[in-house]
Order: structure tokens, then C-alpha cells, then sequence
């Protein structure tokens, strides 16, 4: 069910442009400044966007040629819009009811409950839209798109209005519901955090083009994009659960560069797992220290440096073929005398390794 | 009280009122929508249009009317080629005519009803794979119920108390084109001004409270925040 | 010094002859305004400020006078109706009785005999010829002898009994082929005027319809004078 | 082509809609409001009661109006003990009647309109330092803008058009209280149907510029998203 | 300008019983799960719940008591709503205007040019709202509350649909605004970042119910509230800038503890200035440590700790009085001996600090 999809918009002052595939599944981030045309494109796909002109093909069908476009109900999606947009004369149930009963495919009634489930809304589904706060609509609009069981999920920043704890619960089902469903899913966010956790690709958008596309982890690994540049810069490493240690409810995680531990033990060993290391938690020793708190100390080797503002630098590592960003002060690089090639330590706090 | 052909011109009256609102409903429905939707450059051409009738009284409208389902006028010849018979002194006819000279109150209601129900819940429902025809029922409709009850009300008050086209192309026939309205009319231009005061008065007692319960079911639910 | 009369629908064109004969006269300006007798009735004695007024009949110039709200002794006949029955189509009622009786047409237009005093004519006409009953499903009614006229003049109905001022100028009808019905087939149809307040200029309008000049063109639109 | 007196009348008629139109949206407009607001619990009787005058004929109700404006009615006792004299046949009459009549065909299309306003806008104006007066003219007019042009699109059509009711209380004086749609009335009784081919026509023609106009500035933008 | 409120409403199923105060400066954080009450309490705090009974008095003047009830119009206030809101039918410039123009108080007629400047929006002024992005719409609504120069700002959510790098640029100025006007701004947020950052003080609203308030450094350290076992725990440090290493563009910053370093040197010496740290930054050593990229190594001494879920432990450490909060493994604090008491070092890589 992969995507192929290229469009072309011009509206004034702002003109999309782009031409890009989604991988068959997993959730590939959609990711840009505020009006650079991220809902836009999610709208041109949708059919919304009765102007815009170009292709988009979903698995074997085409939705959109030159020639051609399958009207809106006729493509078999989900469409999270960036305001909740619910129905104002039907009450929570029958908003989510909506869409699950006209869907093609069997019906699959245990989607209701699962999604009220999961979305917390046992409580709210004889409630009409008006009598909900800002984020209980916005859960009941995910809940929505979710039930109809679509080819292609496209979620414009479904989370913005949601707390923390929230997030927490829907971000891994949304994981497993993309791996269980093997469909595409296009992601709109502004959070770097998100992304990381959830994005196997990443579509990086600025004024209507793409500026980069391409996995994740390659992606937040490139010094070259403004990516790499904002306060969250992190590296994505991929990794496979290698054992347990029962006593202190560790995890062991292999990769190219060494062995990761990491709290928690709920993943089977040998399934593999995403880690993500924000810059900003990777400290650079000379030494192997002893004594620490941080569990996670690698042998690594400078492979880049580049100015990061003025007082900072971001230092690239290799730790083994596996690169990894860390960001320190211009001071700390001077002092340790860093310099590409150079042997040195590379300190991550456990704790701050992410599923 | 009521005499029988009173009654007789009542029911007809609610007869011609329901049948014609009804009708109004059909046609006005896909018109208004197509107004509110529409990006044709001239629409606005048909929108005026279909206000026009309103500025000819309604016994002139009735006059050209006439004019035009008799046996010389454009309807009646399409009538008598189909080998039907003329549309005037009937019941039909009487339903054409109050058709055309209600339609704008059915009309621009609902035109602006459907305007501000606005795309995004229609586009919500077609990613939701509710087809046109679907969506326009399951939530155009219900989003724009109040002018559906202003364009029903009007519409149907407008025909119950319309009289001059009516007038004029039914012949005031009792039973069968002799409504409630002009038998209170006759009653009062013969001077038996009694009995037109009970019917006008039944009548409005007959329409308030009709018109109260179909506004007392329409009460807004309390609560609502928007 | 302006004059505001009112006057019966059926008179409107001859009273507008006699009004501008009496302006080129005497140089006052007369108003008039047209309606039915039984509103004009009502209008009267809510307070119209008509100084003069011509009916349709004598009935209700009768009223006025018991109720004593016009100047007594004023009340005369203006002129007296006659009754034709006429149709657009040439030769159809040449043979004026025949074709009610044969029945071989869909509509007969008739006033309303409550209201207008040419309908009253027409159901004592028909009446007297036994025909009031067997005709019944066929006649239409109109409010007035003006809408009696039109439903035949578009054709809607075949023939109608019309008032003879409506379709003689000078003795020959305008248009189609007529029968005059013979004035013992039903009461005469007394038109009445009377004046409501003593103006001097109405007063003076009066008295030259009742004159010679007035006579004639009375006479020269198809009605009779006493 | 158009004589002197149709002149007069369609000005007349022209004075009698603006006038009318401007009273109704002064009058309609926070009546609409209080509707569109109201958390009440009687409210759908005012709902009710706005509409009744629908349902009866024009001339009926123009008949009960007369009642009540001439000089034995109440308003007309009320106006005559303030010195004033009775509205009845005067320009200040029709208004009036017009006013009552198309009443609904104002408030209704308001209400509507503020009611899809919604309370959010009013709110922002609100914590914005706007006062209610200040939000309502700043934020709901503009908002109900649709409503507005349909109701004084109604409105005054509905006026040009009307009929019953002024000729009823107007009593169809020349100059006064003769308005355009009674004069094609007159003519068409008259059967002076060529003049009232002109003076229809023109009037069709007319309402259609200025309706045109009016829808053509109304177009909405291209290109809004909802 | 010190508030001071109560207020009671019942919702059936929801019913809000708060009462609290807030300081006549800075800015006040409402914390809260989604359907907490956070918008309802801003609505009657602005006179929109004419439901709602309660108290209210800003500085010297009474808003609302039990008697008397100050209409929304007359409340000097800026309000920005959790959805844009804009009104449809004015361009950006005259929904910016809208509010200024009704101000009472003399016009700042640059207050227009410098929210416009602010919030990135000279070349959206001629726009209707409904040719805006999402984003766009919200710096708009942001603009319009902020240029009526108010004595009490409500900010419902504002930043949530906006990107990291708008973000980056508004929170300052929202702080800066909130040291100059000297008025206090309560912020709905569910971003802990943004409140550490912005607010000084904190209410936690739980289901209607105030479940704690308070300056927000002692409540980020306190151990039994849920605050801190969520992933982005944080304490802050109240410091002062004692000066600046030209050469690497360091600022010095003391506080009871000792002297931080921190990248940048736009703080004027002398000035305050707040840190955030977040315990997942915080390493434990037994002994400081050469040739480390960290800067920031404090002697320090086991306070408490707690465990935090299975895995993990909160530890708070004491820098002299300054608390810290810091999240180790489970597995580190039993191979350094931690207990209460001990005496250990504190590291912290100094580009964890923010402002
Ligand atoms: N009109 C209403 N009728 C009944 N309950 C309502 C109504 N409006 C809101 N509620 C309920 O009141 C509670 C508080 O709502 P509020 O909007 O204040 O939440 P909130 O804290 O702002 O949430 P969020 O972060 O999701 O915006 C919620 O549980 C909501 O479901
Ligand atoms: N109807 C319109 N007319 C003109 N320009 C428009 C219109 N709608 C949107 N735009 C512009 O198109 C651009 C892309 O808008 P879009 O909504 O796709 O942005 P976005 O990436 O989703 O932003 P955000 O993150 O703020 O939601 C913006 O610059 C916006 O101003
Ligand atoms: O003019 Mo009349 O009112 O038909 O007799
Ligand atoms: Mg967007
Ligand atoms: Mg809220």
C-alpha cells in the first residue's frame, strides 16, 4: 500500500510544489513551520483541494492522475483536520458511528469500543460537540477518523490540544495501530518529540517544497538541515532488544556501536526497538569514568563539528559506523581539545533513552 | 357556528397549503443549494429571478397566469398538445400558482441556511465516505434545520393566506378551488361580517396553535455554549 | 378644490370619460378610486374621505342612507346594467339560449352573486331559464365582473355572463359574438350614487352625470339610463 | 408611454417599500435579536404570534386593520384623543398595515441569521472591550449580513407587491394611497390590459435591476475556504 | 494589581470549586489534565459563566461578588482564546484594531506595530481569516488580545499549534511583556517546558479542585505530586548573573549552590535570571570529574529519594538549600550506595540550562 503523490498549487502568494512516496507502512512526520503548507497537502490528498493539480496513487489504485480524481468519499481515508470539526447535531457516539458505518470494508464493530476506549470517551458519548472541552473534542475527532478503518491516515497535529499524560497513552497505540494495520499514515507536527517517537520517514516541508525527505534517523542525524539546529536536536538509533536484567528491570539493546541499557523491561527479546538521544543529553568524555550514574558509556570517535550558535558547538560521533549528535559548549571542545578523528568517550544518561 | 362549506374551503385551504409548502420544500431544496454552492459567474442573475415574482400583486400575477394556462397562452398549448386539459379553474392550478408565488420565501431561507452550515462539516463527512447525496442528508440537512422551519412556515402561512392569484386562477369553486381565504373574503365583501369574524377567528386560533407547537418543539436546548 | 369620489370597477372607464369631460367643464380636478362596492362599503363607514360615491347596486347605497352617513335625498340611479353573455370566439352564442342549454362548453364565468350585483343577475337569469342548477359544476366565479371578464377574455372559460358596458362600445361588441340577455330574465341592476358629504364641486359632479352629457356617455358604453 | 398618475404611483409605491422596509428592519431587527437570544421560556409564543398575520387574506386583514385605524376603532379613538386624527386613508395607514404584514418576512430571516452567528464572536467582542451596543453593530450586523439581505430583499418586494392590505386602508386614492401595484390592478380591471402590460413590465424590469444589483454585490469572495 | 478569586459552578457531571490568588506580577501557570476545567475557569474569570457565582478582584477594583458583577466589556482584560476565534468578516489588520481601538486607557498606537512585528504577521494584514493557516490564526488572535494593553491576561493554550521555532520567539517577548506591564497572566499549557519557562507560579487543577498552587520551583521539586513523575521533570533555580567569559560567550551564574555556566551572554550582569533543569539531566558521581564536556559538576548531598515507577528513582539532592531533582536508574543508585545524607556531585551539562 505504498503512495506515490506529487502536487502543484498555486494560491498568490503561496505555491506548493512537491513530488514524494510514502513507504507501504509506518508513519512518515510531516514537518514545517506554521503556513509552509502542511495542511494543504494533507487536504490535496484528501480531495479537498479542488485546484490542485497532480498525482497520487495508494497501493495499486489511483486516486489522482492528470486525467482522473476519485472524489473524497471514494477514497478510503482518515482524516484527522487540524480544528476537532466535529458534527454539532450529533452527539459523541453517533459522530464516531459516522463514519464506521459507511465504510466499505466489513464492518468491524469492535472499533467503536476499542477507539472509546482507548480516547477515554465512555463518558462522554451522549454529549453533544458544545457541551466538550478543547481536548475531548479533539480526542473524539481522532476517535472518528480511527473507526473507519481507512487505506491511509492522514492526521494534521492530532495531539496539539492534548496533555502529556494523554499523549502518553495515544502515542503508543497509534504505534501499534500503524504496525498492526500496515497502512500509511501522514503525520502533521510541530513537536520534535512526537516525531522521534513515532516517524519512520519524515517529509520535511518549507514555503510549499520539500526540503528534504527521507528516514528519520538519517535525517535528524544531518548536520546540513535546520533540523539539526534547534534545541531538541536528537539521533534516532535503531537497536534490538538483546536481554533483560531482571534484578533492576533493565533492558539490554545491541547496536552497530555497543550495548544500551535501558529501563524498563517490556519488550521480548530480539524485537528490535527505536532509541531516541537528544544532543543535549550526550556528554563527551577523555576517559571511561567510573563512579557515575550514567550507565551508557561508548568508545567513539569524533567524525564532524560545526558551530551551533555561538557559545556552542554540535559535535558528530561515531561509535562504531552508528552516528550520533551531541551538542556541548565551545568552551568544553576547546578545553577537551576535540578535534575530528580524535578517540574520546560519549556519555548517555539511560534514563534519557525513549522507546 | 361553521358552516359546511366553510369547512368544506378550510380543508381545502390545508390541502392546498400542505401540498404546496411541500412541493416549495422539493424545488426549493436543490435550488437553495445549488445558490448557496454554486460558483457560477451569474448566479446572481437567478437569485434575482426568483425574488421577481414577488413584486407583481398577486391578482396581476394571477392575471398572467391566467394568461398563460389558457388555451392561447404558452402552458395551455403545452397542455392541450400533451392531451391534458387547461390547468386553470383546478386544484393543480391553483398549486402552480401558489408555487411561484411563494417560492423566494422558501427559497432564500434555506439558501442562507445551507450558507452557513459552510464546507467544513461537508468535507469532514466526504473523508468520512459519505457520498453527495449522503452527506447532504445526513448533515446539511439537520445543520440547517432552523431555515428549514422558517422556509416551512412561511411558506405554508404565505399559501394559507394567499388570495389573489388563487383567486384568479380558480374560479372560486366551492369544494373544489374555493379556499379558507376567500370565503372569508366573500363573507366580508357581502357585509356578513359575523361570520367572516368567526373564521378569521378559528383560522388564527387554527394557526397559532399550530405555529406554537411547531416553535415549541424547535426550542433551542439549554446549555449550549456556542 | 379637488374632488375624491369612489367608484364601483365596473363604472371605472366611463367614470374616467365623465370625470375628464367635467374637468375640461369646469375645471376641477377629480380623484377617483376604484374597488369593489362592499369594500368601498366598509371603507365609507370607517371614514373614507370620498365625497361622492357611485355603487354597483342599490342595496348598499340603501344602507348608507338608513345609517344615515351620507347626505340625504342624494341617493339616485346613475345607470342601469344589462347583462350579456359573450365569448371571445365569433359566432359561438349568436344563438344566445341555445348553447346554455346544449351545455357543449367546460366553464361558464359568472360574478359572484353574493357580491357583485352582475353575479346576482346572472343566477336570476339563470334561474329564470331553469338552468342555475344543471349548470352548476360548470360555472366559475369571479370576485367582480371585471375578473368575470378576464377568465373569458384569456380563454380559460368559454363564455361568461359579462356586463354589457364590458364588451358593447356603441351598441357592437369588441371583440367574439354576444347575446343580450332580455332585462325580464332578472331584476334590474340599479347602480347607484350617492353624495356622502356636501361638497359643492361633488355635488356639481353629480348633477352633470345625471345630465345630458353625462347620459350619453353612460349610454355610449353599453349601459342603460333611467 | 406611462401617464402622469402611474408615475405618481410607482414613486408612491417606491416611498411606501423603502419607508416600510427601513421601519421593519428598525422594528425586526432587535425583535429578531431577543428571538435569536432569548433563553425564555415562552418565547415560541412571540415566535408564534410574529407570524400569525400570515395566514390571513391581505384584504381580511386589511378589513380588521380598518376597524381598528378608523375613527370607532381603538387605535383610531386613542389617535383622535391625542389629538391626532385617524390613520385610516392616509399614507402613515398603509405604512402601518405594510409593516404588520411583512413582518415574519424580516424577523424570520434575522433571527435566523443571529442564531448562526453563534455566542463565540460575541464573547471575543466582548473580552475585546466592546460593549453590547458597540458588538452588536461591530460584529453580529456584519455577520448576519445574508439575513439582512434577504429579509430587505423580502421586505421590500414584499411591499412593492402587496396589494389587500393597502388597497383595503388606503381606500386607492390618486396621489395618496394609490400605489403601483393597484394601479396595474385598476388597468387590468379596467381592461386597459395594454397600460398594465407597460406598467408590469416596467416594474418587472425595474425590480430586476435593482435586484441584480443587489445580489451582484452581495457575491461572495472566490476562494474562502468555508 | 494582585488578584484575588473564587469561584463556584456546577456542571452536573462536572462541578468547579476553586479559590486562589495570584501574584500582581508574572506569570501564573494552570496546569491540568484535558477536561480539568482549565477554559471554564478562564470563561468566569473573564464574566463569560454567568452561571458561575464567585469573587473576583483584580488590584483594587472588585470585578465580581456575590452581589455585584462587572461585565465582560468593562473588565480591562486580554483573553486569548483555546481556538483563534477571529472574527470572519475583518481582515487581520482590523481584528488586530478591533480591541485597541475600544481601549480606554491612552492609545499606544505602537503597541499595533509591535505585536504585528512580534508575531511575523506585516505580510498577512489584507487577509481574511479564513485565508489563514492554523498557526496563522492563532499569532493573529495572540496579537489581538496582547495590543489592548490589558490589566489581566487569560492565554488559553496559545502557543499550542505553533511551531517550535514561532515558539522560540514569542515566549520571550511574553516574558519580557509580562516584566514590563507588571500585570499578571494566568496560562493554560500542557507543556512543561513552556511552563518552566514562563510561569513563576503554578496552579494544578485536577477534576474542578485545585490540587496544589504555588511558586513554581517548589512545586516542580515536590516529590508527591504527579508533576514530578512525569518524563520531562524539572527544578528551577533562581540565580543571578555574576558576569561573562568573552571569550567562549559564557555567562556565570550564581545561586546559594555555587556558579553556573551557561552558553550565551545576553544577560546583562546583575540581573535574575531562572534555570531549568530537568532531572533526566542531572548524573550523580561520587567524585568530580576531569576531562568531561560537562561544565556544571556541584558538590551536593542526598536529600530523599523516591522511587519512580519500577526502574527508576527520583533522587532530590541538595546544592547547599537549592533543591534538585534528578532520575537515575534503580540498578546506578544501588551501585553508588545512595541514601539520604550521602555526599555526592551533581553534573549537568550546561546546554541543559535554559533561560
Ligand atoms: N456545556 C457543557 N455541558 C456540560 N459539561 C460541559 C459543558 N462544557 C464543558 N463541559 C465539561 O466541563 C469540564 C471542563 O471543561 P473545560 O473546557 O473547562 O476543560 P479544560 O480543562 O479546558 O480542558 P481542555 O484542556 O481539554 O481544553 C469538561 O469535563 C467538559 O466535558
Ligand atoms: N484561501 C487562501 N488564500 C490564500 N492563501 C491561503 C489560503 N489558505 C491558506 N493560505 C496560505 O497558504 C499557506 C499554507 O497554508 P497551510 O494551511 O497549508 O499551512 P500549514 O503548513 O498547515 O500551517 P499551520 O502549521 O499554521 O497550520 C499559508 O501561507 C496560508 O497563509
Ligand atoms: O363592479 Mo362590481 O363590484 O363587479 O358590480
Ligand atoms: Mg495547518
Ligand atoms: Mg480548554
Amino acid at each position: 500500500m505504498s503512495v506515490t503523490a506529487g502536487f502543484f498549487l498555486n494560491r498568490g502568494a503561496f505555491s506548493l510544489d512537491v513530488e514524494f512516496e510514502l513507504p507501504g507502512r509506518g508513519v512518515t512526520a510531516l514537518f514545517g513551520p506554521s503556513g509552509c503548507g502542511k495542511t494543504t497537502l494533507l487536504r490535496a490528498m484528501a480531495g479537498l483541494e479542488p485546484e490542485a493539480r497532480g498525482y497520487l496513487k495508494v497501493g495499486d489504485v489511483v486516486w489522482q492522475d492528470g486525467h482522473y480524481c476519485l472524489p473524497t468519499h471514494r477514497r478510503s481515508l482518515g482524516y484527522v483536520f487540524q480544528e476537532p470539526s466535529l458534527f454539532d447535531h450529533l452527539n459523541v457516539r453517533r459522530n464516531i458511528a459516522y463514519g464506521q458505518r459507511r465504510m466499505a470494508r466489513e464492518a468491524t464493530g469492535s472499533s467503536m469500543d476499542r477507539v472509546v476506549d482507548l480516547l477515554g470517551l465512555e463518558s462522554l458519548l451522549e454529549r453533544k460537540p458544545q457541551q466538550l472541552s478543547g481536548g475531548e473534542q479533539q480526542r473524539v475527532a481522532i476517535a472518528r477518523a480511527l473507526a473507519v478503518n481507512p487505506d491511509l491516515l492522514l492526521l494534521d497535529e492530532p495531539l496539539a490540544a492534548l496533555d502529556e499524560a494523554r499523549k502518553a497513552e495515544i502515542l503508543p497505540w497509534l504505534e501499534s495501530l500503524h504496525r498492526e494495520l500496515s497502512i500509511p499514515v501522514l503525520y502533521v507536527s510541530h513537536a520534535r518529540d512526537e516525531v522521534a517517537r513515532l516517524a519512520d520517514h519524515l517529509l520535511l516541508l518549507e514555503a510549499g517544497q520539500l526540503s528534504a525527505a527521507g528516514p528519520v534517523n538519517e535525517l535528524f542525524a544531518r548536520l546540513d538541515l535546520p533540523l539539526a539546529h534547534r534545541p531538541d536536536t536528537e539521533t534516532i538509533i535503531q537497536t534490538r532488544v538483546a536481554g533483560h536484567d531482571p534484578d533492576y528491570e533493565l533492558s539490554w539493546l545491541d547496536f552497530s556501536g555497543g550495548r544500551f541499557i535501558l529501563a524498563g523491561n517490556q519488550l521480548p527479546a530480539g524485537s528490535p526497538a527505536r532509541l531516541q538521544v537528544k544532543a543535549n543529553d550526550v556528554s563527551i568524555t577523555l576517559d571511561r569514568q567510573q563512579g557515575t550514574s550514567i550507565l551508557n558509556i561508548f568508545p567513539a570517535v569524533v567524525d564532524e563539528m560545526a558551530a551551533d550558535g555561538r557559545a556552542r558547538v554540535m559535535v558528530r560521533l561515531k561509535l562504531r559506523d552508528q552516528p550520533l549528535l551531541c551538542r556541548i559548549t565551545r568552551k568544553s571542545a576547546a578545553e577537551l581539545n576535540l578535534m575530528p578523528g580524535k578517540a574520546v568517550f560519549a556519555q548517555i544518561k539511560s534514563v534519557a533513552l525513549l522507546l | 357556528m361553521f358552516a359546511e362549506q366553510d369547512v368544506a374551503a378550510l380543508l381545502l385551504s390545508l390541502k392546498l397549503a400542505g401540498l404546496t409548502t411541500l412541493i416549495l420544500l422539493m424545488l426549493g431544496t436543490p435550488l437553495a443549494w445549488w445558490l448557496a454552492r454554486s460558483h457560477w459567474r451569474y448566479r446572481y442573475v437567478l437569485e434575482a429571478l426568483v425574488a421577481l415574482p414577488l413584486v407583481l400583486p398577486p391578482t396581476v400575477l394571477g392575471f398572467y397566469l391566467l394568461v398563460a394556462l389558457g388555451p392561447e397562452g404558452p402552458v395551455g398549448r403545452l397542455m392541450e398538445a400533451l392531451g391534458g386539459s387547461s390547468l386553470a379553474f383546478t386544484f393543480a392550478g391553483l398549486v402552480i400558482g401558489s408555487v411561484l408565488y411563494s417560492l423566494p420565501f422558501v427559497v432564500q431561507p434555506l439558501q442562507n441556511a445551507f450558507q452557513s452550515v459552510g464546507l467544513r462539516p461537508m468535507e469532514v463527512a466526504a473523508t468520512l465516505g459519505a457520498s453527495p447525496v449522503d452527506r447532504f442528508f445526513s448533515i446539511a440537512l439537520p445543520l440547517a434545520r432552523p431555515g428549514f422551519l422558517t422556509a416551512t412556515v412561511l411558506g405554508f402561512a404565505h399559501t394559507l393566506g394567499e388570495f389573489g392569484v388563487v383567486l384568479m386562477i380558480g374560479g372560486n369553486i366551492p369544494g373544489r378551488t374555493q379556499v379558507i381565504s376567500i370565503a372569508i373574503y366573500d363573507h366580508v365583501e357581502a357585509l356578513a361580517y359575523e361570520r367572516a369574524h368567526w373564521i378569521a377567528a378559528g383560522l388564527l386560533l387554527f394557526s397559532f396553535l399550530l405555529l406554537l407547537t411547531v416553535y415549541r418543539l424547535n426550542r433551542r436546548l439549554p446549555g449550549a455554549r456556542t | 378644490g379637488e374632488v375624491y369620489i369612489a367608484v364601483a370597477s365596473n363604472f371605472a372607464e366611463t367614470a374616467r370619460q365623465l370625470a375628464l369631460q367635467f374637468e375640461k367643464k369646469t375645471g376641477q380636478k377629480v380623484r377617483l378610486s376604484f374597488g369593489s362596492t362592499g369594500k368601498q362599503y366598509a371603507q365609507i363607514r370607517h371614514g373614507a374621505p370620498f365625497q361622492a360615491w357611485f355603487a354597483a347596486d342599490a342595496r348598499r347605497p340603501m344602507l348608507l342612507e338608513k345609517e344615515g352617513r351620507m347626505v340625504s335625498g342624494s341617493r339616485f340611479t346613475y345607470a342601469r346594467g344589462r347583462l350579456v353573455l359573450w365569448s371571445p370566439t365569433p359566432g359561438l352564442v349568436d344563438d344566445g339560449e341555445k348553447i346554455l342549454r346544449q351545455g357543449s362548453f367546460r366553464h361558464l364565468a359568472v360574478a359572484n352573486p353574493r357580491l357583485a350585483p352582475y353575479g346576482l343577475a346572472a343566477r336570476q337569469a339563470l334561474e329564470s331559464l331553469g338552468l342555475w342548477q344543471s349548470l352548476q359544476d360548470r360555472l366559475v366565479r369571479g370576485e367582480n365582473i371585471g375578473q368575470t371578464f378576464q377568465f373569458v377574455k384569456t380563454g380559460n372559460a368559454e363564455l361568461g355572463l359579462v356586463a354589457a358596458s364590458q364588451v358593447l362600445r356603441d351598441g357592437m361588441p369588441v371583440q367574439g359574438s354576444y347575446w343580450l340577455l332580455p332585462a325580464d330574465l332578472h331584476e334590474p341592476i340599479e347602480q347607484q350614487a350617492v353624495l356622502l358629504k356636501n361638497q359643492v364641486h361633488a355635488r356639481e359632479f353629480l348633477e352633470f352625470v345625471a345630465g345630458e352629457a353625462g347620459r350619453a356617455i353612460i349610454l355610449a358604453n353599453g349601459y342603460e339610463v333611467p
